[in-house]
C-alpha cells in the first residue's frame, strides 16, 4: 500500500465524492484558488473549477448556514472551518439550525452537511486558535462528530461523513497533515461509530481519540519496554455515534482504564466516556476511571509549555502507572 | 462578479401615481375572479384562524409563544399567491400566514400548536417552527435572523443546480441588526444569488421602536452598503405587494441577483400573546388609526366589492366559511392525540430513523 | 422573613449593586422601558435611568463584546440575555474574549462583567429556545458560572457575581421566576463555590442544580414518605467554582449517588461530576454513579411530552431506586 | 437617539490639493523637528524590529504564526503619534507596529514571541497577543473582528465616565465582513460612541483580494447604512494619516460620535510568513510598485530630507540604533527563561490570582 499523508488522504477522500457526486461542493475560506490555508484542497480548483470550490469571505455564520440551506435541498456542502475554532462566530447555526431543523420538522428535512477543519492544540498559536469542540458538537443531539487520527481513518471517515445523510464534523489535526500513513489504493469506507483497537493489551485499557490516540500507543509502547505492562489502546475515531461496545469489552478484560484526550477537562469527551465505563463495568473496574486531559487553563502560547499543557507521553505514563497503582 | 451600482430607489408610492390603483398593474388586472377570490380567501381565512388560536391560547389549551400575523396578512398572501414551481420560501417565528398562504391546512397548523402528533411536525417544533418542505417552505425559525443565512442557501441551491428559481426570504425590522443577516447580504450580493430579503417592517422589534434599534432607519438602503438593489413598498394592498414584488421576483429570476424589499406593515397585537405590555410601547391611536385606514382585509374587500368581483353576501359566506374551517381545526387539534413517548427520540438522525443497513454502528443516544 | 418571588429577588440584587457601585449597569435587550421580557429589572429604568439600564437592539455579539471591552476599564456591566439560548450568537465573544483575554495578557487586566438570563426547558417553546449551556461554559477556563435555584440564592449569587472580578454567568429559571421563597431583607452574599445540602440523607446522594434540584428535594420527600429512603440532596448552586468537598463527604457517607441535571447528557455538567465522584470516592461507591437528564433528543414542543423529556419526580424516584437495587 | 444623515464623503486626496503637502497642515507643520525625528525613527524602528523578529522565525527560534505589518507601518506611527490621555486602541493580530508604537519595548515584544516569561503577556499570549493596559493598549486579538466590539465597549466607558476620549479600533479590508463587525457599526451609531474604525485597507485578506471578499469594495461608504460618517485615505504618508485622523479624533472626542477611516495601504509580505503563497495571488510588480512609490519609510525620510529635519547621516544612525536596538531585543529573548510550568494556571482567574481573603471557595481547576 502507497505511504501518504494525511493531507493527502483527506484530498483524495474529498476528490473522489467530488467526482461520485456530482452534489459535492466545497466552501470555505481560501479553500479554492488558494488551495487551502493547509493546502487540504490543492489543486481540487484546477482540476473541478469554481462550481465546486467555493472561495467564500470571513463570514462563517453566513456561509455555514448557506450550506446547511443549501443541503436542505440536496446539496451536499462541505464547509472548511480554517480552524474549527473559527466555528465559535457560527454556532447558532450548527448548533441550532444543523442540529435541530430535522427534528423541528418532525423528520421532514435532513440536512447532509460535512463541518471539516483542524481542531488541536500543539502548535504555538494561542488559546484562541486551539479549541477542541467536539465535546460540545456531540452534546448537541442531531450533530454527528468524527477526530480521524490517521490517514486512513482521515480518508475514509470523511467519505463516509460526506455520504452520511445528517450533518457530521469531522476534527482533523494540522500536526498530523504532513504525516504519512499507509493508505489502499481501492477505494474504502470507514465507518462512523466503530472505534479502532490501536493495540491489543491485557493490564490496562487506554481510550483515546484524535492525535492523542497516536501519543497514548508510543506511551502504551514505553510502557511495554520499560514496565512490562500490557496496555490496550483504543482510537474511539468517532465520538457521536459512539462504539461504546469496544470499550466495555476492553475495560472487562483489563480492568482499569485511563482516558486521554486534548480537550479541557470540565465536561470534555472523556468524562462522558467515564461516566459511561463506572456505569456499565462498575464491577469490572480495579481502579477509578483515571484521566489525562489539557492542564485546565486556556491555551498557552509558549511552545514548551504547551507541549507540557496538553497530553504527551511523560504524563500519560506517569497517570497509567498511578491508575495501576 | 458582484454588482456595485445601485439603481436610485423606487418607491411603489411613485409607481402608484402612474395608476389610481395596483389593481390595474398587468399582473394583477389579468388575475381572473377566481384567484382575486382566493386572495380574498387567504387573508381573511389567516386572520380567522390566528384570532381562534388566540382564542385557544387564552384558554390555556395552547402553551409556549404565539406570534401572531394579524395585520401584515397581504404581505405573505400577495408575495406566495406570486411562486412559482422552483421559488422557495423561509421566514421566522411569525410564521402561520406564509404557513397558510403556501397552502397548509388549518388543521395540520393547529394541531402543531397543540403539540398534537396530527401536527405538520408532529408537535415537536410547534408555534414558531412550521414547515412544508413539499411546498417549498422551510420554516418557521425561532432564533432572530437564524434563517436569513438558509435563505440565501436555498438561492445558492437553486443557481447551483441551475433551476430559474427564487428564494424568499422574510425577516423583520428587528432582525436587520444580527450579524448573520448583514454577513448574508455580502454573500448573496458577492456570489449573484438569486434571493429576495423580505423585511417585514412592522416598525417594532418586540417593545423596540424602529428608531430605538436601528441607528439609519431606512433598512432597504443598507443594501448600497453591499450593492443590493432594494425598494420600499406599503404592506395593507395585497395588489401593491404583488406589483412590486413580481418585478423583484422576475429579476432575481431572470438576473439571478439578491433584492431586498422593504414592506412597511403593522402588527395589531403584541410582539407575542405574552406581551402584555404594547400599548404601553405604542398608543392606541396608532393602532387604531392603522386598522381604520389601512386594514388588509378591509382594503382588498372594498376593492374587491367596487370592481364587482365581491359581494357583501359573498363576503358573508366566505368569513363564514374560513370560521368554520378554523373551528373544525380546533376541534380536530383537540380530538388528536399526542406523539407517544418513543418519538422523543426520532427525527433526530435521518440515519437512525430509516435505520440504513450496514451503515448504524455505535450509540446515537446516552441516557443512562 | 419576607416571602419574595426569585423574579423579586434578582431584583432586589441589581438595584442594591447599581446603588452600591456607580459603574454597575444593565444591557440587554428590553430591559429598560420595556421593564424586561419576563420583568425581571422591572422598574428599575425609571428609578435609575438610561445611563445605568441599557435597551440594545437584537445584536447579542456585539452587545457582548461591548459589554466585555467596557468591563476593560472599570465598568461592571451585567448582560441580559433575553434567553440564555440567545448566547449561540455571541459565543466567540463570551468564549474567546471574556475567558481568555486575562491570560493571553498575562494578567494584565480583569473583565468584570456578568452574563445572565434563563437556561431552562419546561417552558413549550421548542429546541431553539432551551438551552441549559452551563457545560459548556464550564468547559472554558477563565468563566465561572453559577445556577440559583431559588429566590435566596438567585439574590446572594446574583450580588457575588457582580462584585465578582471574574466573568461569571447567572443561570436563571423562566420556571421559578414566579415562585417564592423567604428573603431576608437586611444584605447578604452567596459566595461562589459553596453547594447547599438541601436535604440530609444517609442511603443515598442526588447531586443536582438549579430547578432540578428542587424536584429532586421533591422526589427525596416521596422516597422517604414511599419507601423510608433517607436521600441526602445536593444543590451544587455554582457549577464553577465548583463545590467537590461537600459532594464527596455525602458520597462517602452514602455510598450512593444519582445525578441530576436539565442538560441533554451527552458532556453535560453531571457527567464531570460523575468522572469526580468515581476518580475521588470510588472505594466509598457501593454502585454506580447513576444519571437522571433530559431524554436525549433536542427538546421536543409538545408539553406533556417535554414533560416527560426532562427530569421529573417520577423519572428521578425510578433512577433512585434502580439505583439502590 | 442615533444620527441619520451623513455628509459626502471628503477624499483627502482633495484636502491633498489645497496645500502641496500634508507636512503643511496645521496639525503636522506645528511638529517639533524632534517630534518628526521621533516619527521617522518609529517608522523604522518598527520595520527593522520586524525584519528581525522574520530572521528569528526562520531559524525556527519563533513559532507560531508571525503577521508582519511591514508596508503599513505609517498608519499605526501616525495614528498613535495622536493619541491623548483618555484615548484608548485596540487592533487584531498584525499588532507588533501599534505596539512598538503605543511604546512598548522592542524586548518585551520580541520576548513575547519567543513565548519566553519576559515577554509581555509572560509567554501566554504570543504574537498575535499583545497587550498594553498601562498604555490604553489592548491587543492584540486573534479572531478576525472579534476585538470590533472590544473598541466600541472602550468607548462607550469613555462616555460613561465622561471622560473626552476616543476608541480606535483598527480592522482589516477582510474583517468588514464578519458580522461582529457590522453588528457594532450600528450599535456605535445608535449610542453614539465615540470610537473610530480604522479600516487598514491592505487589498487583501489572505490570499483573497477585496474584490473576492466584498461586493461593494468603497468600504467606508459602509457607514452609511448606519448613518456613521467616514473618509478615505492612503497610508503611506504618515503626515497625510495624522492630517486625516486628527480631524476623525478631534471630531470623535467633541461630537462623541463613530468614525469608519478607511486607509489604503498595503502589506509587502505573505499573510503570514507560513504564507508561501503570496507571490501567487498579486503580481511582483504589483509589490515592487508599491514598494518604489508609497514606501512608508522613504516617503518620509524624503520629506524630512527636504524639509531639513534630517540629514542622510542622521538617517544612518538613526537606523543604525534601531537596528541595534533589534538585535539586543533578540539577544534579551534569547537569553531570557520560559515561565515555570507553575505559571500555566495563573491568570486564568483574578480571584485566584489575588487568592481574595474568604471569597476563594470551592475547586477552580479540574485535572485528575
Ligand atoms: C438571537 C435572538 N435574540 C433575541 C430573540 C428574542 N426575540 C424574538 S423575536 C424578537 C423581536 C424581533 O423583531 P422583528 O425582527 O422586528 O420581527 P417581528 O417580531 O416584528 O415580526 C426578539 C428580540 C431571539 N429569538 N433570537
Ligand atoms: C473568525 C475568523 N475567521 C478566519 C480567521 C483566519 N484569518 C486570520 S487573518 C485572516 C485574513 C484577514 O484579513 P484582513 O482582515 O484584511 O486583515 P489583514 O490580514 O490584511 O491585516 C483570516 C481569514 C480568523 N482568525 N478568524
Ligand atoms: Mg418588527
Ligand atoms: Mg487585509
Amino acid at each position: 500500500m502507497p505511504l501518504i499523508t494525511y493531507r493527502e488522504a483527506l484530498k483524495q477522500a474529498l476528490a473522489e465524492e467530488i467526482e461520485r457526486d456530482e452534489n459535492v461542493c466545497i466552501i470555505g475560506e481560501e479553500v479554492a484558488e488558494y488551495n487551502g490555508a493547509y493546502k487540504v484542497t490543492e489543486g481540487l480548483w484546477n482540476r473541478y473549477g469554481d462550481k465546486r470550490l467555493i472561495d467564500a469571505p470571513i463570514s462563517e455564520a453566513a456561509f455555514s448556514g448557506l450550506a446547511i440551506g443549501a443541503s436542505a435541498l440536496g446539496i451536499r456542502p462541505v464547509i472548511e472551518m480554517m480552524f474549527m475554532s473559527f466555528s465559535y462566530v457560527a454556532i447558532d447555526q450548527l448548533f441550532n439550525n444543523a442540529s435541530f431543523c430535522r427534528y423541528m420538522s418532525g423528520g421532514l428535512m435532513n440536512l447532509p452537511i460535512v463541518v471539516r477543519g483542524p481542531a488541536n492544540g500543539g502548535t504555538n498559536v494561542g488559546a484562541t486558535h486551539s479549541h477542541t469542540p467536539e465535546n460540545m458538537v456531540a452534546n448537541h443531539p442531531g450533530l454527528k462528530v468524527v477526530c480521524p487520527s490517521n490517514a486512513y481513518d482521515a480518508k475514509g471517515l470523511m467519505k463516509a461523513s460526506i455520504r452520511d445523510n445528517d450533518p457530521v464534523f469531522v476534527m482533523e489535526n494540522t500536526i498530523l497533515y504532513g504525516e504519512k500513513w499507509e493508505v489502499p489504493e481501492e477505494e474504502y469506507i470507514v465507518e462512523l461509530g466503530v472505534a479502532n483497537i490501536l493495540n491489543e493489551g491485557t493490564d490496562l485499557t487506554i481510550v483515546s481519540h484524535g492525535r492523542c490516540a497516536i501519543i497514548s500507543l508510543n506511551a502504551a509502547k514505553k510502557l511495554k519496554e520499560e514496565y512490562d505492562l500490557s496496555v490496550e489502546v483504543i482510537d474511539l475515531r468517532s465520538i457521536r455515534p459512539l462504539d461504546e461496545e469496544t470499550i466495555l469489552e476492553s475495560v472487562k478484560k483489563t480492568n482499569r482504564v485511563v482516558l486521554v484526550e486534548e480537550n479541557k477537562p470540565f465536561c470534555g469527551v472523556d468524562a462522558q466516556i467515564s461516566h459511561l465505563i463506572q456505569f456499565k463495568a462498575f464491577d469490572y473496574l480495579d481502579a477509578p476511571v483515571h484521566r489525562v486531559s489539557a492542564i485546565d487553563a486556556p491555551q498557552i502560547y509558549a511552545k514548551p509549555l504547551e507541549d507540557w499543557q496538553i497530553p504527551n507521553e511523560e504524563r500519560i505514563i506517569s497517570k497509567v502507572l498511578e491508575c495501576i497503582g | 462578479m458582484a454588482t456595485t451600482k445601485t439603481k436610485p430607489a423606487k418607491s411603489a408610492k411613485s409607481a402608484a401615481k402612474k395608476s389610481n390603483s395596483f389593481l390595474d398593474a398587468p399582473i394583477n388586472s389579468k388575475l381572473s375572479a377566481e384567484e382575486k377570490l382566493a386572495l380574498y380567501r387567504m387573508v381573511l381565512g389567516i386572520r380567522r384562524f390566528e384570532e381562534r388560536s388566540l382564542q385557544a391560547y387564552n384558554q390555556g389549551k395552547i402553551g409556549g409563544f404565539l406570534h401572531l400575523y394579524i395585520g401584515q396578512e397581504a404581505i405573505a398572501t400577495g408575495i406566495v399567491s406570486l411562486m412559482e414551481k422552483d421559488d422557495h420560501i423561509i421566514t421566522a417565528y411569525r410564521d402561520h400566514g406564509h404557513a397558510l398562504a403556501v397552502g397548509m391546512s388549518m388543521n395540520e397548523c393547529m394541531a402543531e400548536m397543540y403539540g398534537k402528533y396530527t401536527g405538520c411536525s408532529k408537535g415537536k417544533g410547534g408555534s414558531m417552527h412550521f414547515f412544508a418542505p413539499d411546498k417549498n417552505y422551510w420554516g418557521g425559525h425561532g432564533i432572530v435572523a437564524g434563517q436569513t443565512p438558509l435563505g440565501a442557501g436555498l438561492a445558492f441551491a437553486l443557481k447551483y443546480k441551475g433551476l430559474k428559481g427564487c428564494a424568499l426570504c422574510f425577516l423583520g425590522d428587528g432582525a436587520v441588526n444580527q450579524g448573520a443577516f448583514l454577513e448574508t447580504l455580502n454573500l448573496a450580493a458577492l456570489w449573484d444569488l438569486p434571493v429576495i430579503f423580505v423585511i417585514e417592517n412592522n416598525g417594532y422589534s418586540m417593545g423596540t421602536s424602529l428608531e430605538r434599534s436601528s441607528a439609519q432607519q431606512n433598512l432597504a438602503h443598507r443594501g448600497d452598503a453591499f450593492g443590493i438593489e432594494w425598494e420600499v413598498c406599503d404592506g395593507h394592498d395585497v395588489f401593491e405587494v404583488r406589483e412590486v414584488a413580481n418585478r423583484a421576483m422576475i429579476r432575481a429570476r431572470e438576473e439571478v441577483k439578491p433584492f431586498i424589499l422593504e414592506i412597511r406593515t403593522y402588527r395589531y397585537r403584541g410582539h407575542s400573546v405574552a406581551d402584555a405590555n404594547h400599548m404601553k410601547y405604542r398608543t392606541k391611536e396608532e393602532i387604531e388609526e392603522y386598522k381604520k385606514n389601512k386594514d388588509p382585509i378591509n382594503v382588498l374587500k372594498a376593492q374587491l366589492l367596487a370592481d364587482g368581483t365581491l359581494t357583501e353576501e359573498m363576503a358573508q359566506s366566505i368569513n363564514q366559511e374560513v370560521k368554520d374551517e378554523a373551528e373544525a381545526s380546533v376541534k380536530f387539534a383537540e380530538e388528536s392525540p399526542y406523539a407517544p413517548k418513543s418519538e422523543i427520540q426520532t427525527d433526530v438522525y435521518w440515519e437512525v430513523d430509516n435505520d440504513t443497513e450496514g451503515k448504524l454502528k455505535g450509540t446515537y443516544f446516552f441516557n443512562d
